[in-house]
């Protein structure tokens, strides 16, 4: 008869991570993120490539290029090397709850990023509808700050609504400049822009058609460079007050031009730099093979906002 | 006798990859050859071996399908919407699914046969255009939430050998009937030599063509059918770039590009190569960006060793 | 004596995957002199002359040039060491004009700039010394085969080699543009350039020759002086065994009163106006010049173009085929003229080319019966005599007699009653192409009705009962058995 | 007579295309045709048409260049990295860069010639392998910061006149006077016209191709230069998927994909067409879903339409 069990599958066979032991124990680490092809996951996993390699670890960092089955693929591979821990940004959380099981009950400690999902040991997790509400409530109080019912501000969006999380962060910006600044400002465009060649083209072909476009929300780095890029040339490098592009990822060179006085205003981040970031989710990674209980399973990630204020003290990581 | 030996180095050179390759594996790291992993590698790969089907077709009347990736996300996310959302049955769901595939490939034999578009372009056509369809249909997010008898086609077990497994065998014993047994099989092999003299012998090119990417577009329905039931949630990425993958597997499975010549037997040695691939780096810890320089060296080893052979047995 | 060859070939082997296609050939060439190569389809001919350029690497043997040694030749060398060839399949870029492909490879240039002016003057000028009309500027792709042909032949002739090859050159030419084509080849001879003749047609070899060489399955069989040879010791040479006449004799076979297929004021696709009538079992011959629209005449009837006004009856019946299929299941059969590329499927089997146009038939539901599939190609293997180790040898492997046979068998499975043959023994030998004709009459006797179109004067007259002459789309003539005459046809050919 | 009128529709169709998508777009928002958004217009498409006059000559051999897109991506992060991380001056980083690009081309000349792999696969190969190094080149970040002289190439003016597109007009002249005027230009067409007829006259076919990769790697590479200035920062991402944009244009521009037939002048059509439709849509804020549909649809049409007039004129 037809089954969805695994024949012969024992289940929880024991893996040599599950022992505690000194901090000097070799572990065995296979990470599955959605993209490698964006400047945040890249530069957050070089680092934590970096951290491991210092602790000598097995490490594997795929990227599953916003594919599930492949994403499956992956954390099938990872169970069949009997590593100590699996962490997976999920492509898709429910396409993917079963195979985690099936991971779990191998024995294996399972780490989800960005989204709460049942068969795990923890989640750390973000909320990208709220992530996208932060960007929006920045971009909304520069709007009333500058502009008024009777001068509207015109906005454009950056978006990649391909993409899930990204969508969700779409739709947060949208939903905090309704609620903050209703009646001020007028979104001209949302236009797709993961990469900043293409934000740039279509920030040109935007101000085209409406050259007063002055404020930009971007959910990730691409759209603000390249948005960032077309003020830049469009002002001839002279960004009065009233512009601004409000950004997700505070990356390095969002937070240099943050510094420099360029378009970009304020980035939404987490714990301040890709470095910071990476040592979080290592100490995170160590103590889940080391056996430690976590109290909960949820643990929340705190945003953090990147402006004018604060920029130099975070860049300072970069350095 | 000497081109007896020859004639089977040329026709096998595909295989002496996949072992060379499998041995590599195997030595790098003993769990690989454990015959839970070999039963996971075959799981893995049911969905490029059922899509490589129809490609194979296709590639042999010398044409092309880049619209593949577009049709499996297509099938993912109607299959889902039709079972989550508008309460269809799931047979009815996956046969609605199915005929959607397929549909999509009586549309580009339309636009390749009765048109003329040439192959490339007028799939890339519809690859844009049902990527695009979607994305509206799913609103960009993925759909899940089916009936749990539904994960049986791609997580299923029947004794020991998991149901995907068994559809892609079936799918391959069909498509070697097809190409071997049945009459229009030996259309395709006319067709992809030359299509004038198939048209002077009779043979209807261009309701060949309407068959053959038809086919293509089913084959590739129902790779995207027992991907949905893998993933159990329909994402509107779900086949995005997929085509890729299964022309690789048809090519290294040694189908002339320029159609005419292949044989099913080989694209399955092109598929385990893949499927091998992508197992074996995981579990040799190589990182992402590298496996991109590995895959792209092997492929161009593997297609080159396999050019080369059958260069020295022409000349 | 030995100095002055131009062209030594020496213990040429060529060995192909199960097939030796040349077995230790030896010739040579001198100054001023035309050597024939001769030689049944599959003799190795084209292989031989094809090592001259290093279109062919023989696995042995070797090649001396003027005295020079080479183990094997490039397209470069052979141009360098003065060489020119014109090949047996069309060497052509029909995307380019005329005058580019006479240049093709080494285009007269200032530096890097091409000077077209300057090539499409030269080619005037090689046109005019072939006594033809070609504008420089036309696309070769849509000049006729004949006038594609004649480019080739001044393509060579420009180049000023000192050794010309030229593999069955005349075969897609009628007879005005042949005898240009010898006033050049003599006219070279008598500059002292060596010339290689392949040719089927026997009345050419000793028109032009000095010496013949014969091949047979690959192998060097003999030198003749053309001048003290009889045809008889050729053709035996040739075929290793006795061939006593040319056509074979036939038995009337014609329905008086049945008519097959009647054309009524048939128009389309270049043709006008077309009337004509054939009986059962008759044999109709289409005669006319390069470019008279036969092979658009019969394309119509066949489906393959549609016609856009007039009838065509057969059988008594209205009929109007939209495709090939609809022909062929009518019982109308086209053995097409360029035999590569429309009428064998080159890459396919013999056994799937002679079932193609069956295959449904033979198949219940979509499953091929292959008892049934082996039995139809052997049974027509042995019918035509087909030459072949298996029948699961690819038709390309085959010489282009054998290539034909199997187009043949196709449609003798498929059961046609209507025959339709363009140029059925272009570029085919003396005893495969007795060989057809003897077919010819066997599918008389079968009850089989035949339209033959020939260029071939000599095989237009032997083989028709009745001959009708097309002249630029239209009918110019018709004439029964007893008024065959050689000059009526050309005048009617020619449109006076 | 009436066949010179049937030429002319035939070889200006694409045209014709053109100028029906410029009204609509003209009809649809009058800020289209404001001079500031041609020349807009005409500074976004500049980077897509120096890469076309590349792959025009590779469709021209009826090949095929899929490693385009890495290739403008590998140039933007070499290029990048010279400057930024290897104190290379502006112009030695960019001469680099560009044989960097000529390079990869050279690479796929062997593969395809000499190696005798299908154009599709070896060009797919290499895509994969040099995506793969600009990762782990850049490691997968941004690289920025360069001297402010370097803006110039992709954001500079000469007068009224954007640079990129003086660039971009000089390397259409150069393309076509390749085609036009120079003898290797003529073997272009003659080797997609008939390979074997080519090598029999005497051409070094091989050589050929090694020229045409190295021309599209390096009009690529020119490309990624371009974009490199133009957004002032290189990504790893820069190229992705670029190379169907390219191809897209050459045909729409009625260059034949099985070789021997084309011409550069309609290619720039091809290319403006892509530019309008990008720029026509965004201006109109057509959603990211639809601008796929639109796109599709375009191509279908426009290469649908031409394609039946060319069936037309010749039947
Ligand atoms: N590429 C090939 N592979 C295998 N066999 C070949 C190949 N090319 C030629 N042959 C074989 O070599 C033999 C000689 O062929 P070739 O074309 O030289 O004959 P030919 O004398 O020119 O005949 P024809 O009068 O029909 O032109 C034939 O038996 C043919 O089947
Ligand atoms: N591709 C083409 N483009 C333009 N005209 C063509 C083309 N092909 C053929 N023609 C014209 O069609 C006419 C018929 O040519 P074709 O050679 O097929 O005649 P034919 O009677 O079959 O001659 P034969 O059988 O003796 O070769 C000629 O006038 C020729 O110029
Ligand atoms: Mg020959
Ligand atoms: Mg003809």
């Amino acid at each position: 008869g037809c089954t969805t069990k695994e024949p012969g599958s024992t289940g929880g066979q024991e893996t040599s991570g599950t022992e505690t032991g000194g901090s000097d124990k070799t572990f065995k680490v296979g990470v599955t993120i959605q993209s490698l092809e964006n400047a945040y996951w890249a530069g957050v996993f070089g680092e934590v490539e970096t951290l491991m390699k210092g602790k000598g670890w097995d490490y594997t960092i795929l990227a599953c290029n916003d594919n599930s089955a492949t994403q499956i693929q992956q954390i099938e591979n990872f169970v069949t090397n009997q590593v100590d821990l699996i962490m997976v940004h999920p492509s898709d959380p429910n396409a993917i709850e079963d195979y985690l099981k099936k991971a779990m009950d191998a024995g294996i400690k399972v780490m989800v990023w960005d989204d709460a999902m049942q068969n795990s040991t923890i989640n750390w997790i973000l909320d990208n509808t709220k992530l996208g509400y932060t960007i929006g409530t920045e971009a909304a109080n520069f709007v009333n700050e500058h502009y008024s019912a009777d001068n509207k501000a015109k906005i454009a969006i950056m978006n990649y609504p391909q993409t899930p999380i990204l969508l969700e962060r779409e739709t947060g910006i949208l939903a905090a400049l309704e609620e903050i600044a209703s009646g001020n400002y007028e979104v001209v465009a949302q236009q797709p822009a993961l990469d900043a060649a293409t934000a740039l083209t279509n920030m040109e072909t935007i101000m085209q058609a409406n050259p007063d476009t002055k404020i930009v929300c971007s959910i990730g780095a691409g759209g603000d460079i390249g948005a960032n890029e077309a003020f830049m040339t469009k002002t001839g490098g002279n960004i009065p007050a009233d512009m601004g592009i409000f950004s997700a990822d505070a990356t390095q060179q969002q937070l240099e031009a943050i510094v420099a006085g360029q378009a970009t205003r304020a980035s939404v981040g987490f714990e301040g730099s890709n470095k910071k970031t990476a040592e979080a989710v290592v100490d995170l990674y160590e103590r889940l093979m080391e056996g430690e209980a976590f109290p909960e399973q949820n643990i929340v990630r705190p945003l953090l906002v990147i402006d004018a204020s604060n920029a130099e003290e975070y860049l300072a990581d970069y350095k | 006798m000497k081109s007896t030996a020859l004639n089977i180095i040329k026709e096998k050179a595909i295989w002496m990859v996949f072992v060379a390759l499998f041995l590599v594996f195997a030595f790098a790291n003993p769990l690989f050859v454990s015959s839970s992993n070999l039963f996971t590698i075959a799981r893995q790969v049911a969905v490029l071996g059922i899509a490589s089907i129809g490609m194979t077709f296709v590639i042999l009347i010398a044409g092309i399908d880049l619209s593949v990736g577009s049709i499996i996300t297509l099938v993912n996310v109607v299959g889902a919407y039709l079972m989550v959302n508008s309460g269809f049955g799931m047979v009815s769901a996956v046969l609605v699914s199915l005929l959607v595939g397929m549909l999509i490939g009586v549309l580009n034999g339309f636009l390749i046969s009765t048109i003329g578009i040439s192959a490339i372009i007028a799939t890339f056509a519809t690859q844009t255009v049902f990527k695009g369809l979607a994305y509206i249909l799913s609103g960009g997010t993925p759909i899940y939430g089916f009936d749990e008898r539904f994960k049986i086609i791609g997580q299923g077990y029947l004794g020991p050998v998991p149901v995907p497994v068994i559809i892609m065998i079936a799918c391959f014993a069909l498509g070697s009937f097809i190409l071997n047994k049945s009459y229009f099989g030996r259309y395709f092999y006319a067709v992809g030599g030359s299509e004038e003299a198939s048209r002077l012998s009779g043979i209807l090119v261009g309701r060949t063509k309407y068959l053959v990417y038809a086919l293509s577009g089913l084959f590739a329905g129902l790779a995207g059918i027992v991907m949905l039931s893998r993933t159990n949630s329909a994402q509107p990425t779900a086949g995005l770039g997929y085509e890729f993958d299964v022309i690789t597997c048809v090519v290294l499975g040694g189908v002339s590009i320029t159609g005419g010549y292949g044989k099913m037997s080989n694209v399955v040695a092109g598929v385990l190569i893949i499927g091998i691939l992508t197992n074996g780096m995981v579990l040799m810890n190589v990182s992402t960006y590298m496996q991109l320089i590995v895959k792209g060296i092997v492929l161009a080893l593997a297609v080159g060793f396999d050019s080369l052979q059958k260069k020295r047995a022409t000349t | 004596m030995k100095d002055n060859y131009v062209l030594q070939l020496q213990n040429i082997t060529k060995e192909y995957p199960g097939v030796r296609a040349l077995n230790d050939v030896s010739l040579e060439v001198k100054e001023g002199e035309i050597l024939a190569l001769i030689g049944e389809n599959g003799a190795g001919k084209s292989t031989l002359i094809k090592t001259c350029s290093g279109a062919v690497i023989p696995t042995s043997g070797k090649i001396i040039v003027n005295g020079k040694e080479f183990a094997h030749m490039t397209p470069q060398l052979a141009k360098e060491n003065g060489i020119a060839i014109i090949y047996q399949e069309f060497n052509n870029v029909k995307g380019l004009s005329a005058a580019e492909n006479l240049f093709l490879g080494n285009p007269i240039r200032k530096g890097i700039i091409i000077d077209q002016k300057a090539m499409e003057k030269e080619a005037e000028k090689a046109f005019a010394q072939l006594n033809i009309k070609i504008d420089p500027k036309t696309l070769v792709g849509d000049l006729t085969v004949g006038y594609q042909q004649m480019v080739e032949i001044a393509k060579a002739i420009q180049q000023d080699a000192r050794i010309l090859i030229m593999d069955e050159p005349s075969a897609p030419l009628t007879s005005a543009e042949v005898e240009s084509m010898f006033k050049v080849c003599e006219l070279l001879r008598s500059k002292g350039v060596a010339i290689i003749y392949i040719s089927h047609r026997l009345e050419e070899i000793y028109r032009l020759s000095d010496r013949i060489v014969v091949l047979r399955d690959g192998s060097y069989v003999k030198t003749l002086i053309t001048k003290d040879s009889h045809v008889d010791e050729l053709i035996r040479l040739m075929v290793g065994r006795d061939l006593k006449e040319t056509y074979p004799s036939r038995e009337e076979c014609i329905v008086e009163d049945e008519i097959i297929l009647e054309l009524q004021n048939l128009s389309g696709n270049g043709d006008k106006d077309i009337n004509l009538k054939i009986r059962k079992g008759e044999v109709l011959g289409l005669g006319g010049l390069v470019g008279a629209g036969r092979t658009e005449l019969v394309e119509m009837i066949f489906g393959s173009v549609r016609k856009t006004s007039g009838k065509i009856l057969f059988k008594g019946k209205e009929i109007d085929p939209k495709s090939p299929r609809e022909a062929i299941d009518l019982g109308i059969a086209l053995v097409p003229e360029d035999r590569k590329r429309h009428g064998a499927l080159l890459g396919v089997s013999i056994k799937n080319n002679i079932n193609m146009p069956i295959y449904k038939r033979i198949s219940r539901g979509s499953v091929i019966d292959s008892r049934q599939e082996m039995d139809v190609a052997q049974k027509y293997q042995k019918d035509l005599l087909i030459k072949t180790p298996t029948l699961n040898q690819l038709v390309k492997n085959l010489s282009g007699g054998n290539q034909q046979k199997v187009i043949i068998g196709k449609w003798l499975a498929a059961n046609s009653e209507l025959i339709i043959f363009d140029e059925p023994t272009r570029g085919i030998d003396v005893g495969a192409k007795f060989e057809i004709y003897t077919l010819i009459n066997k599918l008389l006797q079968q009850g089989k009705t035949i339209l033959l179109i020939s260029s071939e004067m000599e095989e237009l007259m032997g083989m028709s009962d009745r001959i009708m002459v097309l002249y630029e789309g239209r009918v110019t003539g018709e004439l029964e058995r007893n008024e065959f005459d050689q000059n009526t046809i050309m005048r009617m050919s020619s449109g006076v």
